[in-house]
């Protein structure tokens, strides 16, 4: 394997993961704040069947993103009213919602466009497409650097790019502001929260809305940047993944950054590396490299990291007086 | 004879753009040609299947068709059960004196559109993206290495997006393959993979290499970026059975669709034609005689689970 | 002294579903005053505290700041008001630093950059004046609940409390801890604060009140100046009857040795060492009682010797008889050898609260043959056994099968004691065995210790309270910094003890 | 605002709020179906009468219900046991295996009785093989189990389609599938118990391991409430700490309970390929391992709430699947969306009611001294 072909790998590695890196992030903000989220999957698939809907109605990416984060905001609601205000179980609230999204979002598309759940194809005028950045052209002969720049730094869509600040920014979030230290504070320990004269339940829901906005970035991403237009059930169990990397992450956003790329890196090379033929083994079946990324992700829990703690009050409504 | 048509898709749903959808149009035009509407099912879960299969030939419906190779102990057994009924089934073979199986010579279509890739191919490199690794999808792609390489291709890149059903529905990783495919120097990658194939057909455009389509017609997908697409006709097979079922001419046994019952076949039309020169045209119209004559064999997959070269 | 009450909660009732917590409470507490509150387990004071925090929302009642009628609708409210509270249950984030959680709440600006120098800042300004020194940047959940109490009240202090309420605040402390609180105390008195204090311990109550409200069963029954009360009248106001305050018992008759400790060395998950080569003799018919400043490695030791904890070197012999298995202790296995024991931690540890009362009487003794049909539970004989024993200990209400979260503190505690003495151990260990529990339950208690020893069993006890210690205890053993660093004469005086605790004895025993 | 604690009574709580709360769901899903242009009343008619009109509907209900209660139940073991097992539709299609090759070793040569008998054997100890590791890794290096079960419902999937289509897939057949079972290896159907209630099962696939799923039923109740080993799980569930402190081993808990756990799971396999298909095809758990954990929130990790639930959800399939064939212009999605609005308003929403309901129904609350309740 030469240099271009290490390019070409970590470019496709950088497209994978972004919808991942957008999820967790988007579930480290609820999780953290002590509300599990295992509707990510949901959330990502509404957000992107409103994102094509409204991109193919408009023609317009940017209406498309602000519908995705609209729809990701709305669905975050319904889990924060449901697990917030009326103090229901998060993990049915999760389940709910990835149904809802999964039969809803075909029975829309079907209703609206007629064509089974799937939105019309969009042109390249409705979608976020590859932006190059300067000089793209003329770094590009310039050994290991050019093809790096514009092989891989250069010519991504926006989203990508927001996907990478993304991370950065959540920590200086998490880290340095007031909010970020009543998220985590709120998550480990909803009384310190309370007693403190800070209302827990519209912290949480504004925590939530971080997860919903994220989260409709990840359904954009999908739905008009990566493809042209939704397809039924195109999140594909990547909330799950997303939901993995965030506990292989122990819920600090660096961590997302590098396990999401990791899981990205999976995929890629569980892509490239089909039909391989390994000396003496032979053919390299199919399905075992494309069970690798999991495999190897088991194997990474079992001997790598040790015990992922989650945020203490996570999972359990806030009750004071039973 | 009395034509009362029922027909039940496969697990992909009605509208694939592709399969199923080929199925939906077969009915739709039985519909307009002779006012005679029809009743379909989209089943969730292969034990559905078999339940819509049997409602509909309880209720009296006949024929009854079943699109998929999923179907083909459903029919088997329910076809036991009402003698009377007639059964289609599409892509499998059921042997029974009320069962009419049909299915394709999806290696005769794809070698031909091979032939087109392998001819329009600068970099003699072409792709190959399937779906579900199952042996029908390995024999799309063994007809297509045959074609590519008999027009000259040197490589022939071949990926499966997955092993389960959501392998039919995964645009996302058929463009990430595509774009393998393009890195490693292909330019024109044929997608047999349900929905996936949008996504590969969308990565193959957007850098400005060129598609072929599967099923039904895709060419207008991309006017102008598709260089063909090989066309199953389900939607003549569908439409057949329910005008043989009314003219009481509907035989049972196997049907078996090639180049020479104009069952596959590639597609031209306005939006591939400044793709295709005349010596593209004129070399895959002698490929599809000499198939059709028996000059050129195509090596089917299925028959040995092989494929050379 | 400003004649205008610094509180006054006029009618305050507060009902939990069918439980009446407070019932139409009057209380009226003067401007730099301490105000002790006292009242058996769940009369209702945190209640009515957290009421007045703004915690919980009374269903009917006013409450006075100054004179001023306020709706107290949040703690925000009670903070602007001026009012703090150190709760019960610290209302900390224990993975937070010490600074953040002073922080929380009044972080002083969007960002944490600008309000954190100045917390930093107003914190050595408050320790300097208070004597409390803790390290701001220190992780909570490493420091000891001692310190965890200071970080408590700093909070309250940072943000400008002026009555400060504390929630039974000594069951954590060590008496050197607990005069400095106190000593504290005094000081916010002295510059014009109001304190309320909410206490078990009637000591602290005549130390240092100025008056004293009693509850009981969610009632005011009576507000006395402490100069003018005693201790027997507030604890018959309390329980509704005469309680005895001595433990009665007689002199030990040591047996054969039972336990034998030798040279035990535990460490805690950091791998700091917790205890160290600390090895000891617990004879048949003596109570051997640990005394020592809570985190000085007396919990770990109990644990350890329980077979809950591992350690790392060392021996634990019983009867003669090494007890562990391949190296490992298991506490399975030293139950069927006659050790039992009472943890410290009730709620974590001795009890699954979500559980029925009688499921709770056999834990750990489910492979009891007597508790079982082959594989199955003999419900039966298990609920016939419940029920003895909540006739024999007078656990109230009288019922195996309700839920053990739904019983107080001070019978919870009682399960868990029937559960293991009536096991006939041979020995028993038994962690803070009274801690929160009223007077009339800590005197069943003691008494039932005591004369378990004249049964002739070997108890060993630790305890964080030193009185406790003392009016139990045959022999004393203190511990200080993981290692025991002296046994005082059976009679020695607390002031003795007190020093040893503190690290001092041990040069004066070199 | 305290949220009143009245007690209901029991048909209250027990039989109106639940189902007042599933009449929600389908009210807000007759608003979409009214939003799409068609008619919910008769929508709801073609789904009741399609899930209960009839014996062949009835019977339908009742063996996707069976499903659910195979895996409803072992998300509930594994749920008392504080345990997360998301992983429950790998290890069904893993206990799909260990029924094939029971039914195609056997069926030639055994009564189906005997062949049943070993294939329930087999797919428990294939479910449970499969529930093994990611227990292991649990209990052993504290790998989070809910990832190593999702990851291991991917690897399964991998799996299966890698031995169905490169290994025991019947050769000539198109699709990946096994030969059919013979005789000896289908499990009978239950026509004789419609019978009794003189509704005839039509062709419905329902079949003995109905029985077989209730009989699971009670088992997981007598192992959960009244056996040592479920006092075990429980108190490892409720409280860790107390757990060690009672001596309860830690790693053979886990293990042991998450080995039932997929057991019970694979058993579900019983179902579908050997009462229904008479064959091990892809794909064919079909969600239930996902189902079973809204089944097992909505009954409440109780053998008798599962069972209802479970029968709740075989409505919904069997009913769903009527009305999409009678109503082509509803697709079937709309079945999912009730499913999730039911999970939704059923288990999340559940008490949002219950005030309401407090104040209508509940007898005045006694008002009971605060420490009544038993002070020291
Ligand atoms: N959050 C709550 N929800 C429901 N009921 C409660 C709650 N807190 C307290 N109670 C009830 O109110 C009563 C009073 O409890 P409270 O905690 O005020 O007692 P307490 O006097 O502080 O007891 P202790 O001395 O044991 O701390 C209890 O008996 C209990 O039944
Ligand atoms: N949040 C709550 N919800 C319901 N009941 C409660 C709650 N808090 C306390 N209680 C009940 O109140 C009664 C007294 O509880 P309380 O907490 O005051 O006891 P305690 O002796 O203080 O125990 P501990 O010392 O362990 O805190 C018990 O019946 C208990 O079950
Ligand atoms: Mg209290
Ligand atoms: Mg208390």
């Amino acid at each position: 394997m030469d240099f271009a072909d290490l390019i070409q790998i970590l470019a496709a590695t950088v497209r994978l993961s972004v919808p991942l890196i957008f999820t967790a992030l988007a579930g480290l903000y609820a999780e953290r704040s002590g509300i599990f989220d295992i509707g990510l999957e949901g959330k990502m698939l509404f957000s992107a069947f409103s994102a094509a809907s409204v991109a193919t109605v408009t023609g317009s990416a940017w209406l498309g993103l602000f519908a995705g984060i609209l729809t990701g905001v709305l669905l975050s609601l319904l889990h924060g009213f449901a697990s917030i205000t009326q103090r229901g179980n998060q993990i049915i609230s999760g389940v709910a919602i990835n149904f809802i999204a999964s039969g809803l979002t075909i029975l829309l598309g079907n209703a609206w466009f007629g064509q089974g759940g799937r939105t019309p194809q969009l042109p390249n005028t409705a979608r976020f497409t590859e932006i190059t950045l300067p000089f793209a052209a003329d770094i590009a002969p310039i050994p290991f650097i050019g093809p790096l720049y514009s092989g891989l730094i250069s010519g991504q869509n926006i989203l990508v790019y927001l996907a990478f600040l993304a991370v950065p920014f959540t920590w200086w979030v998490l880290y340095r502001t007031r909010f970020g230290l009543r998220v985590r504070a709120v998550g480990e320990n909803p009384g310190a929260v309370d007693t403190a004269g800070i209302s827990v339940a519209w912290l949480r829901y504004r925590a939530l809305i971080c997860c919903g906005i994220l989260a409709g970035f990840a359904g954009t991403y999908l739905s008009i940047a990566q493809s042209a237009g939704f397809i039924r059930e195109m999140s594909a169990g990547k909330g799950y993944i997303a939901l993995a990397a965030l506990v292989f992450a122990k819920w600090k956003p660096l961590n997302v950054l590098l396990t999401c790329l990791l899981f990205g890196f999976l995929d890629a090379a569980s892509i490239r590396l089909q039909g391989i033929i390994i000396p003496g083994f032979g053919e390299v079946p199919v399905q075992l490299i494309q069970a690798l990324p999991y495999i190897l992700t088991v194997i990474l829990l079992a001997g790598f990291i040790g015990k992922a703690i989650p945020p203490k009050a996570g999972g359990v409504p806030y009750v004071k007086e039973r | 004879a009395d034509v009362k048509p029922a027909i039940v898709y496969g697990t992909g749903g009605k509208f694939d753009k592709s399969f199923n959808e080929a199925g939906f149009n077969g009915s739709e035009k039985f519909k307009t040609e002779t006012g005679i509407d029809y009743k379909d099912f989209e089943p969730q879960n292969d034990t559905q299947g078999e339940q819509a299969i049997r409602n509909f030939a309880k209720r009296g419906y006949n024929p009854v068709v079943a699109l998929s190779f999923a179907w083909t102990d459903a029919v088997a057994k329910v076809s036991k059960e009402f003698p009377e009924t007639q059964f289609v089934l599409v892509d499998s073979v059921v042997d029974a004196p009320n069962v009419r199986s049909v299915v394709f010579a999806e290696d005769e279509g794809s070698y031909l559109v091979g032939v087109l890739a392998g001819l329009k191919s600068e970099s003699k490199k072409v792709g190959f993206v399937g779906g579900m690794d199952i042996p029908l999808i390995r024999k799309f792609g063994c007809g297509y290495v045959q074609g590519a390489k008999a027009a000259g291709a040197t490589d022939v890149f071949q990926n499966m997006t997955g092993t389960t059903g959501a392998a039919w529905n995964d645009p996302v990783r058929g463009g990430e393959l595509a774009k393998s495919q393009i890195d490693q120097g292909a330019d024109v990658i044929y997608a047999a993979a349900g929905a996936t194939g949008l996504g590969v057909l969308q990565t193959a455009v957007d850098a400005g290499k060129l598609g072929i389509g599967v099923d039904s017609n895709q060419n207008h997908l991309h006017p102008g970026k598709i260089l063909t697409s090989m066309v199953k006709r389900v939607d003549v097979a569908v439409f057949n059975a329910y005008a043989d079922v009314k003219e009481g001419k509907f035989t049972a046994g196997t049907q078996a669709l090639g180049l020479k019952e104009g069952g596959v076949d590639w597609a031209l039309d306005d939006n591939n034609k400044p793709l295709v020169t005349d010596e593209m045209k004129a070399a895959v119209e002698k490929a599809k005689a000499d198939i059709i004559s028996g000059t050129v064999k195509v090596h089917d997959y299925m028959s040995d689970e092989k494929c050379p070269g | 002294m400003d004649p205008t009450p610094a509180i006054e909660l006029v009618g305050i009732d507060k009902r939990f579903g069918a439980v009446h917590a407070n019932k139409n409470i009057h209380l009226s507490v003067a401007k730099g005053s301490i105000h002790g509150i006292i009242g058996e387990n769940g009369a209702g004071k945190s209640t009515l505290m957290s009421i007045l925090y703004g915690f919980y929302h009374a269903d009917s009642g006013q409450i006075l700041v100054d004179g001023k009628d306020l709706k107290i609708t949040d703690s925000q409210t009670a903070i602007r008001a001026g009012i703090g509270m150190v709760h019960q249950h610290f209302m900390l984030v224990e993975n937070f630093s010490v600074l953040e959680n002073v922080m929380l709440g009044v972080e002083g600006g969007v960002l944490l950059k600008g309000g954190e120098t100045a917390v930093r800042g107003a914190l050595q300004q408050i320790e300097r004046e208070y004597g409390l020194d803790v390290d701001p940047d220190a992780i909570i959940e490493e420091l000891p609940v001692g310190k965890q109490q200071r970080v408590e009240i700093l909070k309250a202090l940072y943000r400008g409390a002026e009555v400060l309420i504390l929630d039974e605040p000594t069951g954590v402390l060590t008496p050197a801890e607990a005069d400095h609180l106190f000593k504290m105390l005094a000081q916010l008195k002295a510059q014009g604060k109001t304190v309320i204090l909410i206490t078990h311990k009637l000591r602290e109550i005549m130390a240092i009140t100025d008056t004293v409200s009693v509850m009981r069963r969610g009632e005011m029954v009576a507000t006395r100046k402490t100069a003018e009360t005693t201790m027997a009248e507030l604890a018959e106001l309390m329980v509704g009857r005469r309680v005895l305050l001595r433990v009665e018992k007689g002199e030990a008759k040591p047996g054969p040795v039972v336990l034998s400790v030798e040279n035990l060395t535990v460490k805690d998950g950091r791998g700091v060492t917790m205890v160290d080569n600390v090895s000891f003799e617990v004879r048949a018919g003596e109570i051997v009682g640990i005394a020592g400043v809570a985190g000085n490695g007396q919990s770990e030791l109990l644990e350890a010797i329980a077979g809950i904890r591992k350690a790392s070197s060392g021996r634990i012999v019983m009867n003669g008889e090494p007890v562990d298995r391949n190296g490992r202790i298991d506490p399975a296995l030293l139950r069927k050898k006659g050790l039992a024991h009472v943890p410290e931690d009730r709620h974590h540890m001795g009890l699954v609260l979500s559980f029925e009362e009688n499921e709770n009487s056999i834990l750990g003794y489910q492979d009891d043959p007597k508790y079982l049909k082959g594989p199955f539970l003999n419900i039966d004989a298990i609920r016939k056994d419940a029920i003895e024993k909540i006739e024999k200990y007078d656990i109230r209400p009288a019922d195996p099968r309700l839920k053990t979260a739904n019983f107080s503190g001070g019978n919870q505690q009682k399960i868990v004691l029937a559960r293991e003495i009536e096991r006939d151990p041979a020995c028993l260990l038994v962690g803070q065995p009274t801690r929160g529990v009223d007077i009339g339950a800590i005197e069943f208690i003691h008494k039932r210790l005591v004369s378990l020893r004249d049964e002739g069993k070997a108890i060993l006890l630790v305890s964080v309270e030193l009185d406790e210690i003392r009016s139990l205890s045959d022999r004393i053993l203190v511990m200080f910094a993981g290692t025991i660093v002296g046994e005082p004469a059976a009679h020695a005086d607390e002031q003795e003890i007190g020093l040893m605790m503190a690290g001092i004895g041990r040069e004066a025993a070199e | 605002m305290s949220v009143p604690l009245g007690t209901l009574p029991r048909w209250v709580n027990f039989g109106l709020l639940p189902l007042l709360n599933v009449a929600v769901a389908f009210a807000i899903s007759g608003l979409v179906v009214l939003f799409i242009g068609e008619n919910p009343i008769e929508a709801v008619k073609y789904l009741v009468a399609g899930a209960l009109g009839d014996g062949e509907g009835i019977a339908f209900t009742l063996y996707y219900a069976t499903n659910f209660i195979f895996t409803g139940l072992a998300v509930a073991v594994a749920f008392h046991g504080g345990l997360f097992n998301i992983g429950g539709e790998g290890q069904v299609y893993l206990g799909g295996l260990g029924v094939a090759f029971a039914a195609l070793a056997l069926d030639r040569y055994m009564p189906w009785y005997i062949t049943a008998v070993l294939a329930t054997a087999a797919a428990f100890a294939f479910g449970a093989a499969w529930a093994f590791i990611p227990a292991w890794l649990q209990a052993k290096r504290g790998s989070h189990i809910v990832i190593t079960t999702i990851m291991f419902n991917f690897i399964a999937a991998a799996l299966m389609v890698y031995l169905l289509v490169n290994v025991i897939k019947q050769p000539g057949n198109m699709s990946p599938q096994t030969r059919l079972f013979e005789e000896g290896g289908q499990l009978p159907k239950l026509g004789w118990l419609m019978q009794v209630f003189g509704l005839d099962i039509g062709a419905a696939p329902f079949n003995v391991s109905f029985l077989i799923a209730l009989v699971a039923a009670f088992a997981v109740w007598l192992l959960i409430w009244r056996t040592r080993f479920g006092f075990e799980i429980r108190t490892m569930g409720t409280n860790a700490t107390a757990a060690v402190y009672a001596g309860i081993p830690y790693v053979k808990t886990v293990v042991v309970t998450m080995l039932i756990s997929g057991g019970l799971s694979g058993m579900m396999a019983l179902n579908p390929v050997m009462g229904d298909a008479g064959k091990l095809q892809i794909d064919f758990p079909a969600g239930a391992g996902f189902v079973g954990i809204a089944v097992a929130l909505m009954g409440r990790s109780h053998p008798v709430g599962i069972v209802i639930a479970s029968i709740l959800f075989g409505v919904l399939y069997q009913g769903g699947a009527a009305l999409a064939f009678d109503m082509p212009n509803i697709s079937r999605e709309v079945i999912i969306l009730i499913q999730g609005l039911v999970i939704l308003f059923a288990g999340a929403l559940e008490h949002m009611f219950r005030p309401a309901l407090i104040v209508l129904f509940a007898p005045k609350p006694k008002s009971v001294a605060a420490s009544a309740a038993g002070a020291a």
